[in-house]
């Protein structure tokens, strides 16, 4: 046990404070920088393995350990099958990254930074799946995202990569603070942050009857937006694509690991937490699980059709991320009674052969882009012959993604669709089986445009070679995985301490199999001959003009509204700071003001007030000594108007004391 | 025991001083070292005067707990007629800040050196006799012997002020008289209606018969106050009796300005403070005459029109002409309060208001003497003369209010008893009055240091007069931290006023 | 009787000639000499932490005679808040100082600079330790007069009129506060803000002590740059020089915040809370609002601003406006009757350190910006870009001040935001008018964040071929030391906050 | 007390005088006759106070009184000598050419 609790803290602590290293150890040797990173990922990897035997052999209770850190919050790691699954994965992603890195990334400028960022967005993820308490999660949430903008916008003089990062930084800033509002609340009705506190404090007050489920609801909804956010959900799932500007290792890892998948995890965490209290299961089954699956089926469905639009090579596989975690949350929106429901190990599941195929179709992406120059499918074709081995590989990739038995994808995919079909209505359930068909759809077609067809001509100018070995490795593992995962099943099960109705047999006899089958031969076909075999049909109605390509042309106008909202801002902020610049003069204009009336009074003073001051007295005397004083008209000066202003203020001051005293 | 001639040595030895100084002046004219000698001449006339009056702090502070003491020409007892003097507190508090102002000033204006303006033997002279009557003017115990010296004073300050004997002076100094006579007869006739009614003069013995005057003289006894008040209002420059303060104070030569707004309006204050606070009481059973609301309305006018005809003046010497008329009715408020804090604020303010301008005007006037009188010529001053530019910072400082010199104490206080005197509505006034200072101040300092000096001439800063000015700038500062000093010396004064009459 | 924060003033005071004579002599020698005197008042404060946190009463207490007549002793005293805000001032200061040597080299009068920047250090620090109302207010203005020509002289364009806006706009807001100040002294005959906190809560007159909690709060609020009255700050933060931006930013600014948790609420608002809860209810909401008017105001300008200083300028009122929202999280019910007034609630701890890691981090941005001007002599945005690479360490510093500021982990102000977001939750469950506001606010922070990165991304991102010949290069030694000890401080308050913390924990309003 | 009237309605043509007139002498005069109307109430109500010091008033008060008129009067004379009039107006006139022609020198 001991190992197994210096492992937890190490396995977070270690890629964090290695990443300050990389700067120091880079000044001696570039060779030496980057050997410690893979060094650090291996070490990483080795302590992730560790726990695995504690919890796989363990009650699959929860056991946590902390420390005193911030007055009043303390910082710990939480292990369960959940906690570990994930730090498994994240580990064994970054160390495949940091090797296939060494080939990729060879001769970049800036690879200090790159190997600083890349341990310690393996740090923060590995510490947001390990934290027991939801401060220590949320920092490592939003390390995350900070991560991730720095990675995005690595090539940081081309200004669409920095756009993206900043995209991206922004996006799932608003899930962030969704978040924050979430913790905010349970802190307010739990009184921690710890898991432990909260998972007590609902017990405690739903068998006193005590538990306000309604804010608790909304709580689950404000968590449920900073998963969408960090997940690219609906109606935040745009920036996934603007995050292809990262280098494409950054983008496997960004995509199979990390980032991502931290909304599943954290909705899955919270689905383990809401789970202890059927009233609060209750409270959330009417609206707040319908929302879940139903983002994740929409965000299935567009993502699909988006991917079969795009002609990036890199957007494909983005917009098949985004589709693939619609799966996810399609599969948690199903998990009423949290860890017991299928629908939750299948999201699980699901989102590790997802890490494997995605990961995989991103280093065999990376590899293409190296190797031509270029994301653009269109100027590709023909490269069975020169890329023969990534050919085989992005074969076995794209026959996991469409879910073809017996590969991993067709397991964890079918247990999904067989827990929407369980729980979900008939639309759910066409748009899943839909999705299915439109993942093989574009599968085939990427891998048609890239490999199969004539060598374009933009491929003709240059010499295209295989990718290097050190590329290859981490994508030959990955292959062998995506074959072999889906027999993994009853194994992962058991680690995860879930028992399933379905075996792995099963997977092939129920219902569900012959109609999720017999979609993909069609679609497949049609793919494959309109790309392949160069058939027009479809190709004329994608090209053609109509509503349906004006629609996937512009990824369903969520990116036109949200830069319209953007603009607006930029509108309002424009409108305040002229609104600024014209308060900001009204001192000075008061200030004018002041002087310019106080030189009125002046004025006044000197040569009205002496006027009619005269005028006074001509009439005084006019009108009491006519005849007596032969008064002429009397001289303008400044000594007369003392003498009039001293009777006077005699004057005024009588008046006063009179009023004072009132006789 | 304090005797007649504790009182009067200051004020004779003061007036000899001022006799001898035209024959020292013969005999050092002809030596080398003239300024050397002349400084030391006037160094023995304000260490004897300043021992005179060191000797009669002493003796006076020497009994235990001292009260009013009112001592009569003849050394008999009180009689109504006869000339007295009265020592108490205030008025050795007064008669050491005098003595010690004038001091600096007067050595400011030995090294006030300049071809068309230096000061001669008989400038000298009427400034220790100045001194001389403000002391005997403070010290005096009766209403006609206060009118007394106070007449000699004005005349000497007429003296000073012409003493350039250009129109502007002239001018400036025929305003100064006519309104001083004015203001002059003004008093005489109120003292004249006032002895109708107590048959006295004496302060002592005048407050006692007021406090049982017959109702049918009330009206009467109205009258006489609107004199007085409006007699005394002229000399302390209250709005709107204040036109002839900037004038007179603009045309003057420095050192004259510098005199005049540090002690001759200073006496004015007493004056007020000594009729209204000790004489005419406002409140209590003994009250005689409310006239807190007059007083506070003249206060917010003197501030605010003091302060905004500041804003607008361009000539740099008569924008802190219009500080003083400000710093007139910040004094009315502490008056118009009638607290021992506010007491302990108006006293602490004529030290510090006192000491501000004169040290604004003597840095005036050395920069005038350079040829640079209005805010445009002051462009780049701070880089051409910058230690002088620093005395004027300070001094200008002071008058806003800025801890921790000691305008911002003295302006603590009096907004303080304002408040205790439920008359929040002359402290918001006050405070704001004080901001727009700051708004005129700072842009004189911003002439100073932002704008670009137009020519390029490089002016030698003669140190030793800066001497004087930064005993001055210190002493702000030094009494800005530790106001302990001063107000030592008024604690009595509050004790003294309570005698009289029950305080809030 | 022990001297340590009497020291504190007089060290600084006594070295002030010396400092000028040394600055006469050489401009590095002097920027060294005022940054030992920022180490030897680090360790003089850091002396009085172990009593604050053991005294039953968390207070370090020093008294010394000064004015008996006005009831006023030049008291001092030190507690979790004061000492940690102080502690954070002199870091600054000494950073600032530590800049200057490289940034103020060949600019004229640099000797006069030193001696105004310890002047400054008198104020800054003294205003956190003088229990003392009148001593306050001494402090208080003279942070002002060497700001005013620190600024007006060594700044940039059109300095003094900054200077000169700068101080009329704080002076006006210091003379309510005079005017608050004295009317305690007169409703309690105390100037001694913890007497005069008990004696409030009998005066005879509550109505009075409603104005006076108004006057002494728009006062301070001046101070802070709170909308409507904030017009001076982005004129005087983006015309000063680097080194005073920071601590303007920094420390300057935040004593309004300061002064407005200690005075307002902590000796005046038990007062009022006593007399009329439903006034110092309503009193809170108002600054709640107030609060949530500057957070748009700063953040939307600051989104198109396109002057370098001015943009962190506006930063600085967003974030004013965070630390307001936060003080009117203040309990109110936890007051009433109660002459003492444990404050351990999350969001006035939050808000205390969000003082603390907003000072750090607005200095570092200034002090960064400082020295992208200083080495491209340009402060448009939109001519900059691409400056990653030619200066990576003004890069990095910066990007964390503007991460810090964007309430990013693991940097300062993102612990502290999220207090006091925390604290605002726990109000929010017995005040329903707080749900609105904080919505809002957390919003705000999605505004801040993309303020933050435009910053980056325009300055240091991208390319730019603007530059043309003219070179570029890392800024010098004694800047990048500077930066560093800012960065450190940056990220020790975002990572491990826990010493300040304790400390903040400890303080007990009255 | 028809003296102290006759001293008010000496106050009142004085205060009239002061007004109205520019000639610096019966400005001067003015005044003169209001001090001399506080003078004369001195000593009639001395008198009728049956103090008898009235005398001791008048003497001190004509003593003042001489020394500033003293004052004024050569004020009066270097004026009517510089300006060969002591019209105020005239003077003024005077005074502002002469002001602006330093002002120009």
């Amino acid at each position: 046990m001991i190992l197994e609790d210096v492992s937890s803290w190490l396995v977070w602590i270690l890629p964090l404070i290695a990443s300050l290293f990389v700067p120091l150890i880079a000044k001696y040797s570039a060779k030496a920088r980057n050997y410690f990173a893979v060094a650090i990922s291996v070490i990483t990897a080795g302590l992730a393995l560790s726990l695995v035997p504690g919890v796989f052999f363990g009650s699959g209770e929860a056991t946590s350990t902390s420390v005193a850190w911030i007055t009043g919050i303390s910082a710990g790691v939480f292990i369960d099958p959940l906690s570990v699954l994930f730090t498994t994965l994240v580990a064994f992603f970054g160390l495949i990254i940091a090797i296939y890195s060494l080939g990729y990334m060879k001769g970049e400028e800036g690879l200090t930074r790159y190997y600083f960022l890349l341990l310690l967005f393996i740090g923060s993820m590995i510490g947001l799946v390990i934290s027991d308490n939801l401060i220590q999660m949320f920092i490592f949430w939003e390390m995350v995202g900070l991560c991730s903008y720095a990675l995005i916008s690595f090539w940081y003089k081309r200004p669409e990569s920095v756009r993206a990062g900043t995209k991206v930084f922004i996006m799932t800033r608003i899930g962030d603070i969704a978040l924050l509002a979430a913790i905010g609340i349970l802190f307010t009705m739990f009184g921690t942050f710890s898991f432990h506190g909260i998972i007590n404090g609902i017990q405690t007050a739903a068998t006193a009857g005590t538990l306000d489920t309604g804010l608790l609801v909304i709580a689950a909804f404000l968590v449920l937006g900073g998963a969408i956010a960090k997940s690219a959900q609906l109606p935040l799932f745009t920036w996934l694509y603007s995050a292809m500007e990262a280098p494409t290792s950054v983008s496997a890892l960004l995509h199979a690991a990390t980032m991502v998948k931290a909304g599943i995890y954290l909705l899955a965490r919270f689905i383990l937490i809401f789970s202890v209290a059927p009233v609060l299961i209750a409270a959330l089954q009417p609206l707040w699980f319908p929302v879940v699956t139903w983002i994740g089926v929409l965000t299935a469905i567009i993502g699909a059709t988006l991917a079969l639009t795009t002609t990036d090579i890199k957007g494909v596989l983005a917009y098949s991320t985004i589709s693939q975690i619609g799966f996810m949350m399609a599969g948690l929106g199903t998990a009423v009674e949290g860890a017991a429901s299928i629908g939750w190990f299948a999201s699980l599941f699901h989102m590790i052969s997802h890490a494997f195929f995605e990961g995989l179709g991103f280093l065999l992406a990376g590899g293409i882009i190296h190797a031509i120059g270029t994301r653009d499918m269109r100027l590709m074709g023909g490269l069975k012959k020169t890329m023969p081995i990534s050919f085989i590989l992005m074969a076995i990739m794209i026959i996991t993604t469409s879910g073809l038995p017996p590969f991993a994808a067709f397991f964890s995919k079918g247990l999904i669709i067989t827990s929407v079909t369980d729980a979900g209505n008939l639309i759910q359930i066409i748009l899943l089986y839909a999705t299915t068909a439109i993942t093989f759809a574009y599968s085939v077609r990427m891998f048609s445009l890239v490999f199969m067809g004539k060598e374009s001509e933009h491929l003709k100018k240059q010499h295209v070679h295989e990718a290097p070995k050190v590329m290859l490795i981490p994508a030959m593992i990955l292959a062998g995985l995506c074959i072999v995962w889906g027999l993994a099943e009853p194994l992962v099960a058991s680690f995860m301490h879930v028992s399933l109705e379905t075996s792995l047999l099963g997977a092939f006899t129920n219902l569900e199999t012959p109609i999720f089958l017999s979609l993909l031969i069609p679609t497949g076909l049609i793919a494959y001959y309109s790309y392949y075999k160069n058939y027009q049909g479809v190709r004329n109605i994608a090209a053609g003009k109509n509503p349906l390509t004006t629609i996937l042309s512009h990824g369903y106008f969520f990116d036109d509204v949200y830069g319209g909202i953007a603009r607006g801002i930029s509108n309002v902020s424009d409108g305040v700071r002229r609104f600024e610049g014209m308060i900001s003069l009204f001192p000075q204009k008061f200030a004018s003001t002041i002087i310019h009336l106080a030189n009125e009074v002046h004025v006044y003073l000197d040569v009205y007030a002496d006027k009619s001051l005269d005028k006074l007295i001509n009439v005084l005397a006019n009108k009491t000594l006519t005849g007596v004083s032969k008064m002429k008209k009397a001289p303008s000066t400044s000594l007369r108007n003392y003498i009039a202003a001293a009777v006077l203020g005699f004057i005024l001051i009588a008046i006063l004391i009179i009023l004072t005293i009132g006789v | 025991m304090v005797e007649i001639l504790d009182i009067s040595l200051p004020i004779i030895s003061l007036i000899i001083s001022a006799l001898l100084t035209i024959p020292v002046f013969k005999i050092v004219r002809k030596s080398s070292h003239k300024t050397a000698l002349t400084l030391g001449w006037f160094i023995v006339v304000f260490i004897i005067a300043g021992a005179t009056v060191a000797n009669l702090a002493l003796t006076y502070y020497s009994i235990a707990n001292p009260g009013l003491l009112n001592l009569t020409l003849n050394g008999g007892a009180s009689s109504i007629i006869s000339s007295s003097f009265l020592v108490d507190a205030i008025s050795i508090y007064m008669a050491i800040i005098i003595v010690a102002i004038s001091a600096v000033v007067v050595i400011y204006t030995v090294f006030f050196v300049n071809s068309n303006e230096r000061p001669s033997d008989r400038y000298f002279a009427i400034m220790l006799m100045l001194t001389a009557a403000l002391l005997g003017a403070v010290l005096s115990g009766d209403l006609l012997t206060f009118f007394i010296f106070w007449e000699a004073a004005t005349a000497a300050a007429a003296f000073l002020m012409m003493y350039r004997k250009n129109a502007f002076s002239l001018n400036a100094t025929l305003k100064y008289l006519v309104m001083v006579i004015i203001a002059s007869a003004f008093v005489l006739f109120g003292l004249s209606i006032v002895y109708g009614i107590t048959g006295t003069l004496n302060f002592i013995a005048l407050r006692d018969a007021l406090t049982t005057i017959a109702v049918s003289d009330k009206s009467l006894l109205i009258l006489a106050f609107v004199f007085i008040a409006a007699g005394y209002a002229i000399e302390a420059a209250i709005v709107p009796f204040h036109f002839w303060l900037p004038d007179a104070y603009t045309a003057a030569p420095a050192p004259s300005s510098a005199f005049l707004s540090a002690l001759v309006d200073q006496g004015s204050y007493y004056i007020l403070i000594r009729i209204l606070l000790y004489i005419v009481i406002p409140k209590g059973p003994n009250a005689t005459l409310d006239w807190t609301f007059m007083l506070a309305i003249l206060a917010a006018l003197t501030m605010i029109a003091g302060n905004i005809f500041a804003l607008i003046q361009n000539d740099v010497k008569r924008l802190i002409a219009y500080i003083c008329v400000a710093d007139v009715g910040y004094n009315l408020i502490a008056i118009t309060s009638y607290t021992s804090l506010g007491l302990i604020g108006n006293l602490y303010f004529f030290l510090i208001g006192g000491i501000t301008t004169a040290l604004a005007f003597m840095v005036v006037g050395i920069i005038n003497k350079h040829g640079f009188k209005t805010l445009e010529d002051f462009s780049g001053i701070g880089k051409k003369l910058p230690l002088a530019s620093l005395a004027l910072v300070i001094a200008g400082l002071s008058f806003i209010g800025v801890p921790p010199l000691g305008g911002f104490m003295a302006k603590y206080l009096v907004f303080t008893s304002a408040l205790q005197a439920n008359l929040s509505w002359l402290a918001v006034i006050g405070v704001l009055t004080s901001v727009l200072q700051a708004a005129y101040l700072f842009r004189l300092i911003h002439y100073m240091y932002a704008r670009k000096s137009k020519d390029a001439t490089v002016i030698k800063e003669s140190k030793r007069i800066l001497i004087p000015i930064f005993i001055l700038a210190a002493a702000l500062l030094v009494l800005g931290l530790f106001p302990q000093l001063v107000l030592n010396l008024l604690e009595p004064a509050t004790r003294q006023l309570q005698l009289i009459t029950p305080l809030p | 009787m022990s001297f340590t924060l009497l020291a504190v003033f007089a060290l600084p005071a006594i070295s002030i000639p010396f400092v000028y004579l040394t600055g006469k002599k050489s401009n590095k020698a002097a920027a060294i000499f005022v940054a030992l005197i920022a180490l030897v008042i680090l360790a003089l404060l850091l002396t009085t932490v172990p009593a604050i946190l053991n005294n039953p009463g968390h207070r370090y207490v020093e008294s010394h005679a000064w004015i008996q007549i006005l009831n006023a002793d030049f008291s001092l005293f030190a507690d979790g808040m004061s000492v940690s805000i102080a502690i954070i001032s002199v870091i600054l200061i000494f950073a600032a100082a530590l800049f200057s040597i490289n940034y103020m080299e060949g600019k004229k009068n640099v000797a006069v600079y030193y001696a105004l920047l310890t002047m400054l250090s008198i104020g800054l620090v003294g205003v956190f330790i003088t229990s003392n109302l009148i001593l306050f207010y001494f402090c208080w203005e003279l942070m002002l007069v060497p700001a005013y020509f620190i600024v007006g002289n060594w700044g940039y364009r059109d300095s003094y009129k900054a200077a000169f806006k700068f101080f009329i706009f704080t002076h006006a807001g210091a003379v309510f506060v005079l005017l608050g100040i004295g009317a305690i002294y007169w409703l309690t005959g105390f100037t001694d803000m913890f007497q005069a906190q008990t004696a409030l809560l009998t005066t005879a007159f509550p109505d009075v002590v409603k104005w006076v909690l108004i006057a002494l709060t728009a006062g301070f609020a001046v101070k802070m740059a709170i909308v409507p009255v904030h017009m001076w700050l982005p004129d005087a933060h983006s015309e000063a020089p680097a080194t005073m931006s920071a601590l303007l930013s920094g420390v300057i600014i935040s004593a309004g915040a300061y002064a407005i948790l200690r005075l307002s609420l902590g000796v005046v608002f038990p007062a009022v809370n006593l007399a009329d809860p439903a006034f110092a209810l309503n009193f809170l909401h108002a600054l709640a609002i107030f609060g949530i008017i500057s957070a748009f105001f700063g953040s939307l300008i600051a989104l198109v601003e396109t002057d370098i200083k001015r943009l962190i300028a506006y930063s600085s009122i967003a974030h004013m406006g965070y630390i307001m929202f936060g003080i009117s999280l203040f309990p109110s019910n936890a007051v009433a009757g109660t002459a003492v007034l444990v404050v351990s609630t999350t969001a006035i701890a939050g808000t205390i350190l969000h003082i603390l890691s907003h000072a750090v981090s607005k200095g570092l941005f200034f002090l960064s910006a400082g020295a992208v001007m200083h080495q491209t002599e340009t402060r448009d945005i939109r001519e900059m870009g691409g400056l990653a690479g030619k200066m990576p360490f003004t890069a990095v510093s910066a990007t964390i001040a503007a991460l810090s500021i964007a309430g990013a982990p693991p940097f300062a102000c993102f612990i502290s935001e999220v207090l006091i977001f925390i604290g605002a939750f726990q109000v929010m469950a017995t005040d329903s008018f707080y749900i609105l506001p904080t919505v809002l606010m957390l919003v705000a922070t999605v505004l801040s964040l993309a303020y933050s990165l435009r910053f980056t991304s325009r300055v240091f991102l991208g390319s730019n071929k603007n530059w043309g010949e003219k070179k570029i290069v890392e800024v010098p030694k004694y800047m990048k030391i500077a930066l560093a000890i800012v960065v450190v401080m940056v990220i020790i308050i975002g990572i491990y906050p826990t010493p300040f913390l304790n400390l903040i924990q400890t303080v007990q309003f009255g | 007390m028809d003296f102290v009237i006759l001293s008010l309605v000496m106050l009142a043509v004085g205060i009239y005088g002061l007004l109205t007139n520019r000639q610096l002498l019966k400005v001067f005069i003015s005044v003169e006759l209001i001090a001399t109307a506080a003078t004369l109430n001195f000593v009639i109500l001395a008198s009728a106070a049956g103090v008898g010091l009235g005398e001791a008033f008048l003497i001190l008060a004509f003593s003042t009184d001489t020394a500033i008129s003293g004052v004024i009067l050569a004020l009066l004379v270097i004026v009517a000598k510089k300006y060969g009039t002591s019209d105020i107006s005239k003077i003024v006139q005077l005074i502002q050419d002469k002001d602006e022609s330093e002002v120009e020198a």
